[in-house]
């Protein structure tokens, strides 16, 4: 419960600027949301920060999770639609799987907004832009490598075909990184799962096969740990090598910014904010304002010492710098995305 | 079949039969595959890929020793790999706020024979198919270890004795391919040659006759789960010396991979038949098929299409051997 | 429904020329072993025929045959004067051929008028099971042929001697030309035995051939026409019943003379008490039974079907749990419900079901012999297999038990040798009581009078033997002093001087 | 001792003692528990409109769970049941997008089921592989092959055709779902089947004792291979109940759901030794875990709680059941 303390206690300083405006609205009393998996770091922060809005708000926030079965996912809707919540936002399992849901939400007069992942029919969507996120993190990379690699860049994406988010930031970060370094190549394209385990062991197994690379991609923390692990189980040292990680939703970023030499690039993306985000989009929806079909929030390429800006880590939990995390401007839209990726 | 007891010419089921049935199919598909793979992809025999393949081994191997010796005792326990999430993770915040490996293994070690010792109590005293019983204790684990932690436990003493558990060598051997070995040869002696393992044997052939003859079936049955739990620790604790942290996501399906290499080494579901060679070859040929799909740059959905038709064809194979060895 | 065979002519007319069945020069072979060679084998509509053999002598693969249930590998079979080729259960079962096996085989958790049914369900237009047709000709079925059950009962709670009868009842419910009856008295009461031979004379007076196997000579020859002897595979005999004499049936089937089926070479028993047994009662089946067994004496438990004698077995080596009462072994007493104890103490049982309660069956021959001594073979947890080895190669030699090698899965001994190898297993350990249930079933005349001269030098060693037998010779022949049961008690307790077969069968009925 | 049996000497038990000696009665009042419970400490459990939901979310594990149910009761298991459910979704959109078809959609995946039923009858009753092997084989190459071919992602229904959608969202007399009115038709079909139609009771007798099945002229084989082909095309149906409740074809589609499905049948009473249980147990246990899960997330649970709650129900549940029938018999 120290985690949504904290969080109260940055948004008091919030207060005045965001609520004295939402005060003015008509407040939703109950909102029902539906998680992808809630045992993810990712998503806890993001329930975190819709928890800490809401509160601040009036509204009730109860949380369900779909625990990546699109099945559970539809049941657990199903049930906040029968109980007639104000607003229902959702992050999909799967894009298309959610269909329906919309369907049924319309017939019931519940509006939806979705996190994450974008559903076609969908009102609005509040999501980070995954394609920009991999493409200012790969800019940076290239910067780093046009510096202490020598200009080389060959890399090994540890990806995850599953999610076509994921997809585009592995493209985004090769596009990127191309801006800088335009002979930049990907020696591996690798399904890791999107966790650690599995991402360390096929790591393992196209390291033995060429280990001539020097950069490390994950689509999340998890990835680029497991890729990072593989390499350093297979004796080598991290002199000359870069690890770039995405997502930034928990610990286990600042730990490796922190101990691993070759770990110096994260592309944060503020789970806490999106939660935030979301929570005021519901209730422009509940109140029947027009809002973007797409919600942007922020992503931001993290340095070496970067993410002390945006966050507080006191060697056991990490509390978010609202102020600086509000400052970042996210773009308006997107370079990309999953569209582009069917074309 | 009562007119073919009296056979007293029957086959020749001389000694060298545990090394003769269903290994001998298997030692073939691993060869063949080796090849095959090498005239392929020639970076398959480099020095760096084989320690690769041995290191994915290990900790199946692991946990495959102690799984073999439960499959023969004819119970089965399909809650290691959620076990095997748990157990990093309270490894590793033991070790955090200790400061001491020896007590993080101690804690991952109790933890994981405590989840035997629930299993085999549950299957030997309610009598609880293990097959459900394990997966409800599976379900329990998924539950509680995210009681326990929302996010990976992070390695915060980065203990270099922690860090060698898993990516550490001996010479030119990973320490966790030594480990395994140890622990094999263990089980494998236990087995072989051993009181305690004809016991398990028997138990799985016939628990009425050991119980009859004043052995407390039940007890060894225990003692097999409590075994499977303790590999799993060993293997909870590399994978978290690997991961770097205790990962409450890790394990997953890592129970069916497990099962599959038992099986596939001919040990069977019924109990008292099997041998824990035929599980180390089982474990190799999957983790040779993992790896050579990534080496040959094949689509990695094989990786899942393939053992499933190996673990069909091998077991139909031994079938069909079995039969023409009948004739 | 053929039941009408209390009324005689209302069945199908039968051609009374042919041969209801005739099988011609029938070959089968297994891997190593030929089981049956160049058989004859011909049934006349409307007599007995028994089939007689020591086991292995081919009768249940000739049976099996019959069945279906094997294909056979040369050879011919004739219904009626025409050729059939039965390559199934099914074939066999069209062909209007009923077996009825000496195992029983029925569902357990159907109820007993379905398994009436089970191999032709009666259905209505819509081809639905009629259940009220099953329960209506069940129940007469039953009432016509004196047999009271529920028919509306679950099969697996009948005692065993009830379910065999529903089995032979079944075999009744459908038209059949041949009714073949695998030993079937073997678990029956001496008044449902006489009633059985009553429901065979009148399937018979119909015109139906039956096939009467048996190891029993006296019922054979009440009840057979006809007797066919097989032995090594072989067709050896087959004369009228009335050309028969004891003596010559048993030369027949094992192709010699036994003298003595029941050699004594033991002395008198000694005064020692072994083991003393206190008001022992069990949940479900003991009452209060007390008794004492002596060092260097057999003493016979007999008692009919269900009367307890295998629940008194497994209560007192401490497999089930008792619920009051004591054992005590050589002056110590026993754990109750521990076979630890027990063993350790000398007390072991010789189960009567060796498959599912004494052997490991995939297991080789010496591992089962070594199961319970195996410590004894052991330095510090590990098995010195040499030693083991030579040990139970002494047992193989001194039983004279047929293996091709100690390496053989026991599964492929004969049941005579399986149980060698199973009172080796007691032998190694070295035991001051041994509990043998029911030591000869499933075991051939020959090898019976073996394993009777094992048991006689086991007591000559000094051993307590306890020996539940339902074999009325056996008792007589092996027993210093016979106990009956009854129900769950003790009605009598007599010395083998004292005991006839009346005074026995008295107290058993109790 | 004459015929009569001390069973058949005692009066006939009570109709009452009969019903509660049935599994079906034990787990009917542990449903009512359930229900009560929830309705107390959830507001609007009790409503029409959450228990139909959760009667349309019961209808995928009501009809697997026949085919789960007749497999364990012929004495086998079938686990690939959910990646099958993934495998014929693809064939179903495909279709439907390419002829906006539903008719030629669903026989396509029926047709898809069929040979995934065939093959695995075929290793079990005729090649003789034990089925766990079999199906934790087919499971694999089943999702391994989902994955391959849609390269992980799902194929959305863009024919929307009304007939398909209506399976999801449907209603008969606009109460209750028609995902739940096929599963409780197809249950009551398949319930007359097992207890009323000689095939059903030779599956009970070939589950209960294979040999003297065998014996009583059954084809064992046919039977084990018949019952593994019901099992695929249930799956199927309850696959194309899926697909339209997530109106797409997922390639992720039915992981775990074995897990679900064999926890739900063996809780109802079907035993995996084979022979014993019903249909009507198995949807008893359907339902207790489906209104057992709703009420957890009525109650704001989260996940971890629902496993760890679901997880020691299902072994309480067994060894509560294990235990009464060993009173039963006396062991």
């Amino acid at each position: 419960m120290h985690w949504s303390k904290s969080i109260l206690l940055a948004s008091a300083a919030m207060l005045a600027i965001g609520a004295a405006a939402a005060r003015a609205e008509n407040m939703p009393k109950h909102i029902g949301y539906v998680t992808n998996y809630a045992t993810h770091e990712w998503y806890q922060n993001v329930i975190k920060g819709m928890k800490a809005h809401g509160k601040e708000l009036g509204i009730d926030v109860e949380v369900q999770d779909a625990n990546l079965d699109i099945a559970k996912q539809v049941a657990a809707a199903e049930d906040f639609i029968a109980k007639g919540v104000d607003v229902l936002i959702i992050t999909p399992v799967n894009e298309e799987g959610v269909v329906p849901l919309l369907r049924q939400a319309k017939a019931a007069n519940i509006p939806v907004v979705l996190e994450g992942n974008p559903v076609k029919g969908m009102t609005t969507m509040v999501a980070i832009c995954d394609y920009d996120t991999g493409y200012f993190s790969g800019v940076e990379a290239g910067k780093y490598a046009k510096e202490k690699l020598g200009g080389v860049a060959k890399v090994m994406n540890v990806g995850l075909p599953l999610l076509s988010a994921t997809v585009l930031r592995s493209h985004g970060f090769m596009d990127g990184l191309k801006t800088i370094i335009p002979d930049a190549v990907m020696v591996h394209d690798l399904d890791g799962g999107g966790n650690p385990d599995r991402a360390l062991e096929v790591s393992s197994a196209a390291l033995a096969k060429n280990s001539d690379i020097n950069i490390i991609y994950g689509i999340n923390d998890s990835s680029s740990l497991g890729g990072l692990q593989a390499w350093k189980a297979a004796g080598k040292s991290q002199d000359g090598l870069l690890t770039v990680g995405t997502g930034g939703e928990g610990l286990a970023f600042i730990n490796a910014m922190q101990n691993e030499p070759s770990y110096r690039i994260e592309a944060a993306m503020f789970p806490e904010k999106e939660g935030f985000t979301t929570i005021d989009a519901a209730v422009k929806l509940f109140n029947n304002e027009q809002v973007p079909e797409h919600i942007v929030s922020p992503t931001a390429p993290m340095t070496g010492d970067d993410w002390k800006k945006y966050y507080d880590y006191d060697g056991k939990t990490r509390t978010i710098k609202w102020d600086a995390v509000n400052a970042l401007q996210p773009p308006a839209k997107c370079m990309k995305t999953s569209a582009d990726l069917k074309k | 079949m009562s007119e073919l007891t009296h056979t007293s010419a029957q086959k020749r089921f001389i000694g060298g039969q545990l090394l003769g049935s269903s290994q001998l199919v298997l030692g073939a598909i691993l060869a063949v595959l080796c090849i095959a793979i090498s005239i392929a992809a020639p970076q398959f025999y480099s020095e760096a890929n084989i320690i690769a393949i041995l290191r994915q081994c290990a900790l199946v191997l692991i946990v495959a020793s102690g799984m073999t010796m439960l499959i023969i005792t004819a119970e089965v326990d399909l809650s290691v790999g959620a076990s095997l999430a748990f157990v990093g993770c309270i490894g590793m915040a033991v070790l955090n706020s200790t400061h001491s490996l020896a007590l993080g293994m101690l804690a991952a070690l109790a933890f994981a024979g405590g989840v035997g010792l629930f299993n085999g109590l549950v299957v030997t005293r309610l009598r609880v198919n293990s097959l459900i019983a394990t997966i409800g204790t599976m379900m329990m684990l998924q539950g509680g270890v995210y009681l326990f932690t929302r996010e990976a436990v992070q390695n915060h003493n980065q203990l270099v004795s922690f860090t060698d558990l898993g990516a550490g060598y001996v010479g030119a051997v990973p320490v966790p391919v030594i480990i395994a070995a140890l622990i094999f040869v263990v089980a494998y002696v236990t087995l072989r040659f051993t009181t305690l393992g004809r016991y398990l044997y028997a138990v799985g052939a016939n628990e009425k006759a050991v119980r009859l003859s004043g052995l407390r079936s039940e007890r060894l049955k225990l003692l097999a789960f409590i075994v499977t739990g303790l590999c799993v620790g060993v293997a909870g604790m590399i994978l978290s010396s690997l991961m770097n942290a205790g990962q409450p996501t890790a394990g997953r399906g890592f129970e069916l991979t497990v099962i599959a290499a038992v099986i596939l080494g001919g040990t069977s579901l019924l109990g008292g038949r099997g041998s824990l060679f035929g599980t180390l070859l089982g474990v190799l040929v999957l983790k040779v098929i993992d790896n050579g799909i990534i080496i040959l740059g094949w689509n990695q959905d094989l990786q899942m299409v393939v053992p499933g038709i190996v673990i069909i064809l091998a077991t139909y194979l031994d079938i069909i051997r079995n039969k023409a060895n009948v004739r | 429904m053929s039941v009408d065979f209390l009324h005689p002519g209302e069945g199908a007319a039968i051609d009374t020329n042919a041969s209801a069945l005739e099988m011609r020069g029938i070959g089968k072979r297994f891997p190593g072993v030929v089981a049956l060679d160049n058989v004859d084998f011909t049934l006349e509509p409307g007599k007995i025929h028994a089939l007689m053999g020591e086991n292995g002598a081919g009768k249940s693969t000739l049976i099996k045959i019959m069945a279906g249930v094997y294909g056979k590998d040369a050879g011919t079979v004739r219904m009626r004067g025409r050729e059939v080729d039965i390559k199934s259960p099914r074939d066999s079962l069209k062909e209007g051929i009923k077996v009825v096996f000496q195992e029983i085989a029925l569902i357990s958790e159907f109820t007993v008028a379905e398994n009436i049914f089970l191999e032709g369900y009666p259905t209505g237009r819509t081809g639905s099971i009629d259940w009220k047709k099953i329960r209506a000709d069940s129940a007469a079925l039953f009432n016509r042929i004196g047999f009271n059950v529920d028919p509306a009962a679950r099969t697996g709670s009948l005692p065993v001697s009830q379910q065999q009868m529903v089995e032979i009842a079944r075999a009744l419910a459908h038209e059949a030309r041949v009714v073949v009856m695998d030993e079937p008295t073997s678990s029956l009461t001496p008044n449902e035995v006489s009633l059985l031979f009553t429901v065979i004379r009148r399937l018979a007076a119909l015109g139906i051939a039956v096939v009467y196997v048996s190891h029993k000579l006296d019922e054979v020859f009440e009840i057979a026409d006809t007797v066919t002897v097989l032995r090594d595979g072989r067709h050896i005999s087959t004369k009228p019943i009335g050309e028969h004499t004891n003596d010559t049936l048993i030369q027949d089937m094992i192709g010699r003379r036994i003298d003595n089926l029941f050699p004594r070479q033991r002395g008198a028993a000694g005064s020692k008490v072994a083991l003393s047994v206190e008001n022992l009662s069990t949940a479900k089946k003991l009452v209060d039974v007390s008794f004492e067994a002596r060092a260097g004496e057999v003493l016979g438990f007999f008692g009919l079907m269900g009367a307890g004698r295998t629940e008194l077995a497994k209560a007192i080596v401490g497999y089930d749990p008792i619920i009051s009462g004591t054992v005590t072994v050589d002056g110590q007493r026993l754990a109750p419900h521990d076979t630890r104890t027990g063993v350790r103490l000398g007390i072991g049982l010789l189960t009567e079901d060796r498959k599912s309660e004494g052997l490991m069956g995939e297991l080789p021959v010496y591992q089962n012999a070594s199961l319970a001594s195996l410590g004894a073979f052991a330095r510090l947890g590990f098995v010195d297999k040499a030693k083991e080895h030579q040990a139970v190669q002494d047992y193989v030699d001194r039983f004279r038990i047929k293996t091709p090698s100690l390496f053989q899965q026991i599964k492929n001994l004969s049941g005579g040798n399986q149980q060698k190898v199973l009172i080796s297993r007691w032998l190694m350990r070295g035991l001051k009581v041994i509990v043998v249930d029911e030591p000869t079933r499933g075991i051939d005349v020959g090898a019976k009078s073996e394993i009777f001269a094992l048991i006689d030098r086991l007591a000559g060693e000094g051993l307590a033997v306890v020996m539940m037998t339902s074999e009325m010779p056996e008792l007589l022949g092996l027993a210093d002093r016979i106990a009956v049961m009854c129900e769950g008690r003790l009605t009598a307790i007599m010395p083998r001087e004292e005991a006839t077969q009346e005074k026995i069968l008295n107290a058993a009925i109790g | 001792m004459s015929l009569a049996s001390t069973a058949s000497a005692k009066a006939p038990p009570s109709l009452l003692a009969r019903l509660f000696a049935r599994q079906e009665l034990a787990l009917l009042v542990c449903l009512i528990l359930v229900l009560a419970f929830f309705s107390v400490t959830v507001e609007n459990f009790f409503s029409v409109r959450n228990m139909t939901n959760v009667l349309g979310q019961a209808s995928l594990a009501l009809t697997a769970g026949i085919g789960c149910a007749i497999v364990f009761i012929s004495g086998e298991v079938d686990i690939s049941i959910g990646s099958l459910l993934a495998t014929i979704a693809l064939p179903l959109i495909i279709i439907m997008n390419d002829t906006n078809s539903l008719l030629l959609g669903v026989s396509g995946a029926l047709l898809f089921g069929l040979i995934i039923g065939v093959v695995n009858g075929y290793l079990v009753a005729y090649a003789g592989i034990n089925s766990l092997i079999v199906t934790l084989g087919t499971m694999f190459i089943m999702r391994g092959g989902v994955y391959l071919y849609t390269g992980q992602r799902a194929i959305p229904d863009d024919a929307s055709l009304d007939s398909f959608i209506a399976l999801s969202d449907g209603r008969l007399f606009n109460i209750i779902p028609y995902s739940a009115v096929i599963a409780i038709v197809l249950l009551a079909a398949f319930g007359y089947m097992m207890q009323h139609r000689p095939f059903g009771r030779q599956i009970y007798a070939v589950g209960g004792n294979q040999e003297v099945a065998r014996l009583a002229g059954y084809d064992v084989r046919r039977v084990k291979f018949v019952c593994f082909i019901i099992s695929a095309l249930l799956a199927t149906v309850a696959g194309i109940i899926l697909a339209a409740r997530v109106g797409s074809a997922q390639h992720t589609a039915g992981l775990n759901f074995e897990f679900q499905v064999v926890a739900a049948t063996v809780l109802g009473g079907v035993s995996l030794a084979g022979g014993i249980g019903s249909l009507t147990g198995m949807a008893l246990g359907v339902l207790i875990l489906q209104f057992l899960s709703n009420g957890l997330r009525g109650l704001g649970l989260p996940t971890e709680w629902q496993l760890v709650i679901t997880g020691m129900i299902i072994i309480a549940a067994v060894a509560f059941d294990e235990a009464k029938r060993r009173r039963a018999n006396g062991g």
